[in-house]
């Protein structure tokens, strides 16, 4: 299997090649640097009109990104580290999110903003945020995660070509060099998607669990510790957790949330997001799980796991304890039983 | 408000291109100012709600420059004072006045209101400075797709203090882009006059990114109208971007009442109020039809607006 | 009683007579003028060398706000209309957030900076946003909104003089110039602020019941609406809703919550914003409700009201359907008995 | 690795003020260059992890820039690129370390680690641009309370990119605050050459917000040293705010690995290594007894770091 890294790369070169309205931006995009993480590497020497190097500019990026695309193109910026993110969050939400509606829907702004986000890298507070809550619930504004369980190339192509507003594709560092995975021993993988939210969610179920003993939500960087935790508790503890794995961010996908509700009637609901949890994706989640689960007749404990509420420091283990791993996850729900 | 409205399509005002005479274009800016002078009044008394940004005394440059553009292609990408940039494009009085009423007629289903217009390749947008870089942006696509079209973006004075406007000068110089950046400088950013928000000169400021710039120190439509035409056919003509810098002044508050400029300041200005300059050029029964006939068309606009019942 | 303008302009008036390091600085606030909605007015005529009016850069204001608070003063800057916050973001999140965590605790940075939110006005969709939820659960920024039910002046005095952090401080437009209230008849007022969560909530319990119908948060520029509702519930329902109102909206003040969740035993727990719920200020206080109620061995219902997930448009009666008021949070109160 | 360690204060490198002598400077300099070419070390042996960003080459502009202030009260805002300003400000080699190596002793606690430093008057951050309007906001602190204090703040000439650089030049001119904006051209942003980022003239821009702008296109420490000292005396004298350019060359990569400049730039460049200028003044005996002190005090600084607990 590819890696994210290379999914995402060979998404772009087939979208470019695919559709001439693709272009692309960012800082130190061009061959042979092709980008910071090498996102790019070969776009430039390909499509030399259609690769742009950018001053850096996080605001004017976005705000180019918008014009390209309220004029037909189909831009896919990058933020070098999406840190730099709220560089660009007035475009993002005041323009880009924003014309299509206050138009009264002339116009379409299909644009993505791809934003490498992400810790455990020693990076440090201001190169290793999770800064993607921010960005959730403005309408107009969708926030979509890859992940190894799911097709990132395709995911990249389906947030540039098939929708028409614009998307934060939020990219976790240290996934770039991870292996897609397509099948986990033991377990059911279901996709699910449709019209309204179509950007899918992926649901993993153990075979030999009706009813498991807890259901676990997360999203990009955080489903390899969630894997490993699930693993864990199976092998070593007995404890059926199944996942669902969420790549449309926001707008909330509320139908895949119901129907997820719907099929596993865990009494356990356990949410896993890097960042501090505090305002965190988690929050949404849990409100609209708990929703269902009540609406149903059901009731359920519900468990939210994020990252300390401070900054992320450099130093190793001073950041390994600030942000959430499969130990973490596994004493969690350890303590549930 | 019970005059009988009759149907058909809606209110227009006649727009100007390059060719057009004084008397279009007086006519235009007559229209213009009575247009936004009557929205005064319905602010005035309750009949509006909310905010607008009137460009009384600025009407020369809207129509200057928009003259000076091609409607076939060109892009017009406006700010929150942005009412005489729409009428100077499209002429569309009556669907400005539903717009701004909030009524479903209006341009954008009155969604948009009075800072948030769009018409065919016309945009605005209330926040100041951020559609500097996506008026760059549609030159570039407008470049890439070899369209020969130029994008044309409003800032005022007082906006040069947004930092993304360096931004995008820097890219459209670097990229050779063809956009017409449009100071129009009338001393004041709301209450604060300039000396307070700029240092340095403001025309070397662009020229610093290597961005030819011009300076209209006149307020005369034609004059204005002819920098504008040079800035527009040189970007058009792959001279790269092109600032051009009006000087004029607002006469009417920044937004509804709130005027702080000193009365004497005031008062000389509207001396030199350029809409006395453009009908001066006229002969008086001229000008007194123009203003007959623009008169009507704005009264009739406003009460078929006023009566639509959404 | 003063209105909600008075109070803070007051409060202004008074911290700069009272502490020489508060300056003031944001776009158009000299006298005569005193600031768009003239909450800064008579400051620069009183302390003309502490209240600088700046040019239209705000990100810029907050940056410089961050060195004056690094080098020992108290800067209140204001952002015009909050909408333009986002300009700010990266200053507000990845400099003044950051600096003293990530300096180790050997600086603070004590800035406040001011925003005026909401709709209602017909100022259309850049001119009338609630944002502030993207701006909490950020580590190190403080969240914090004063309310007609409080002391405003005092609220500011205690963000400003108080906090040694970075304080976002949220102002309703149309609060502005509703007069201040100390009494609710039939319902008692308490007031709930502790070492770690200074920022006050204040609780309205009514007298005649010893367990609520229900129990609603909110706070803002939504209290009047609540107040309203409440009122009418009540009076023509016979329907007994308590009301909580923060203040400090981030970080969340956990210890209030639990302090109101134990008192309060209502089943019906009704959450009303301003904005688009939709990942949104209630979503947490939601998570945190839950997990309180439920750990307690209670069960509750929860029902989240918002505005519609869309802009916010200029035309009254669009915009007037967009923005939740009395008679929405009235309906859906009454859709739950 | 296990060498003894002596126990005391941390290592600290000797600092140089405006009357150091050539010979100080050197060793400031090679304590530099030794320290950043270990960091290197470490990060390819995968001792440290993270990031980092050398200035190999731009030694100089660190050294002459700081040595110009007083450092009894003025500030210093540093960028992604820091070491060098950090280590000329307090000489804090060890607890430097200690930081990068993200132990508890490091000046931070190991939190900031290489972008994110604090001492006394000296910070920086990683973020391009932001830190200049905080850098303005304390030098307005510094003339309210009238300390005399500039503040000094490095950005690279990629960090023009970044809009809000242009806010804070366009506040600290209205304000006449006493900042000092150095920009360090070294040619490059990380792997993008100047002519794809920089559009016009780099001295225009500062210029164009009224602000004083010098040149320096020696790297030759007494060069930059003055022409940094008149800056910030001008500063300090109420001139308000000053620009100085100091043009320089990195020598490694942009950060650890990652160059791709052409092979005989990067030979050329280190043929006209400031390094090699700044030892050639001294003779060969008192060039090589410090730089096998320097070499001493950075190697125990680097044992003492490497063998601290946490
Ligand atoms: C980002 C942003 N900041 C502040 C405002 C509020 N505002 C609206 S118009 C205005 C003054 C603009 O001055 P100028 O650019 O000179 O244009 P003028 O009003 O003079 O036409 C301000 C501060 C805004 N709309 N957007
Ligand atoms: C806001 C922001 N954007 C992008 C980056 C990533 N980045 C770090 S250094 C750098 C290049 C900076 O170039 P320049 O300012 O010339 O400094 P130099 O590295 O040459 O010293 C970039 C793009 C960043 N740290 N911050
Ligand atoms: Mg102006
Ligand atoms: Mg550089």
């Amino acid at each position: 299997m590819p890696t994210v890294l290379e999914a995402i790369n060979q998404g772009l070169h087939a979208m470019m090649a695919e559709d001439a309205r693709v272009v692309i931006l960012g800082e130190d995009i061009l061959d042979p640097y092709g980008g910071a993480f090498k996102v790019t590497r070969g776009l430039s020497s390909a499509f030399p009109d259609r690769v742009l190097t950018t001053p850096i500019s996080e605001a004017a990026i976005v705000g180019v990104a918008s014009g390209l695309a309220l004029r037909g193109l189909r831009p896919v910026a990058e933020i070098m580290f999406g840190d730099f993110l709220f560089l660009a969050g007035d475009q993002l939400t005041n323009h880009a999110a924003k014309f299509q509606w206050m138009f009264n829907d002339q116009v379409r702004v299909p644009l993505v903003v791809r934003a490498p986000m992400g810790a455990r890298r020693g990076y440090g507070p201001t190169h290793s945020q999770s800064i993607e809550k921010h960005f959730m619930g403005v309408p107009g504004l969708w926030v979509v995660a890859p992940h190894i369980l799911g097709d990132p190339g395709g995911l990249l192509r389906q947030a540039t070509l098939e929708c028409d507003a614009p998307v934060v594709f939020i990219e976790s560092k240290t996934c770039y060099g991870r292996p897609l995975i397509s099948e986990v021993a033991g377990m059911t993988v279901t996709e699910i998607a449709d019209h309204v939210s179509p950007f899918p969610t992926v649901l993993l179920r153990h075979d030999r669990a009706a009813d498991a003993d807890g259901l676990m939500w997360c999203y990009g960087g955080m489903v390899p510790h969630c894997l490993e935790a699930i693993r864990h508790l199976f092998d070593a503890e007995g404890l059926a957790i199944d996942l669902a794995v969420t790549s449309q961010l926001s707008p909330v996908p509320a139908s895949h949330i119901a129907r997820v509700v719907d099929e596993c009637h865990s009494a356990l609901v356990v949410y896993a997001e890097e960042a501090s949890a505090e305002h965190g994706w988690s929050a949404e989640i849990l409100a609209q799980v708990q929703d269902r689960v009540s609406g149903s007749g059901r009731a359920a404990r519900h468990v939210r796991i994020g990252g300390a509420h401070t900054p992320i420091p450099s130093g190793r283990a001073l950041e390994a304890a600030t942000v959430p791993g499969a130990r973490d996850i596994i004493a969690r729900v350890l303590d549930c039983f | 408000m019970s005059a009988p409205v009759t149907a058909g399509s809606p209110v227009r005002l006649a727009r100007c291109d390059r060719a057009s005479s004084a008397a279009d274009r007086y006519a235009l800016l007559f229209g213009i100012r009575l247009f936004e002078q009557s929205l005064l009044d319905l602010f005035s008394t309750g009949v509006l709600a909310g905010t607008t940004h009137t460009c009384l005394g600025q009407e020369t440059v809207a129509v200057g420059v928009v003259s000076a553009i091609d409607r076939a292609c060109d892009i017009v990408f406006s700010n929150h004072r942005g009412h005489g940039h729409f009428l100077a494009y499209c002429g569309e009085v009556e669907r400005l006045y539903l717009e701004i009423l909030g009524k479903t007629g209006g341009v954008c289903g009155g969604r948009g209101g009075s800072q948030h217009l769009f018409l065919d390749n016309f945009y605005s947008n209330g926040i100041q400075g951020g559609i500097v870089p996506v008026a760059t942006g549609m030159a570039l696509a407008e470049k890439q797709r070899g369209s020969g079209a130029v994008a044309v973006v409003f800032l005022g004075d007082g906006t040069l203090g947004e930092g993304v406007v360096y931004e995008a000068f820097n890219i459209a110089a670097l990229w050779q882009l063809p956009v017409v950046f449009v100071i129009e400088h009338n001393g004041y950013a709301q209450s604060t006059p300039s000396a307070l928000q700029i240092a340095g000169e403001v025309a070397a400021r662009p020229r610093a990114f290597g961005i030819s710039t011009r300076e209209c120190r006149s307020t005369a439509v034609d004059e204005i109208a002819r920098h504008c035409a040079q800035a527009v056919d040189a970007a058009r003509a792959g001279g790269g971007p092109q600032c051009l810098i009006c000087y004029t002044y607002r006469l009417g508050p920044h937004s509804k009442g709130d005027d702080t400029r000193p009365g004497q300041e005031l008062s000389e200005a509207w001396l030199r109020d350029p809409l006395k300059t453009a009908r001066a050029v006229l002969d008086e029964t001229t000008a007194a039809a123009i203003e007959r006939r623009v008169g009507a068309e704005i009264l009739a606009a406003r009460i078929r607006a006023l009566e639509a019942t959404a």
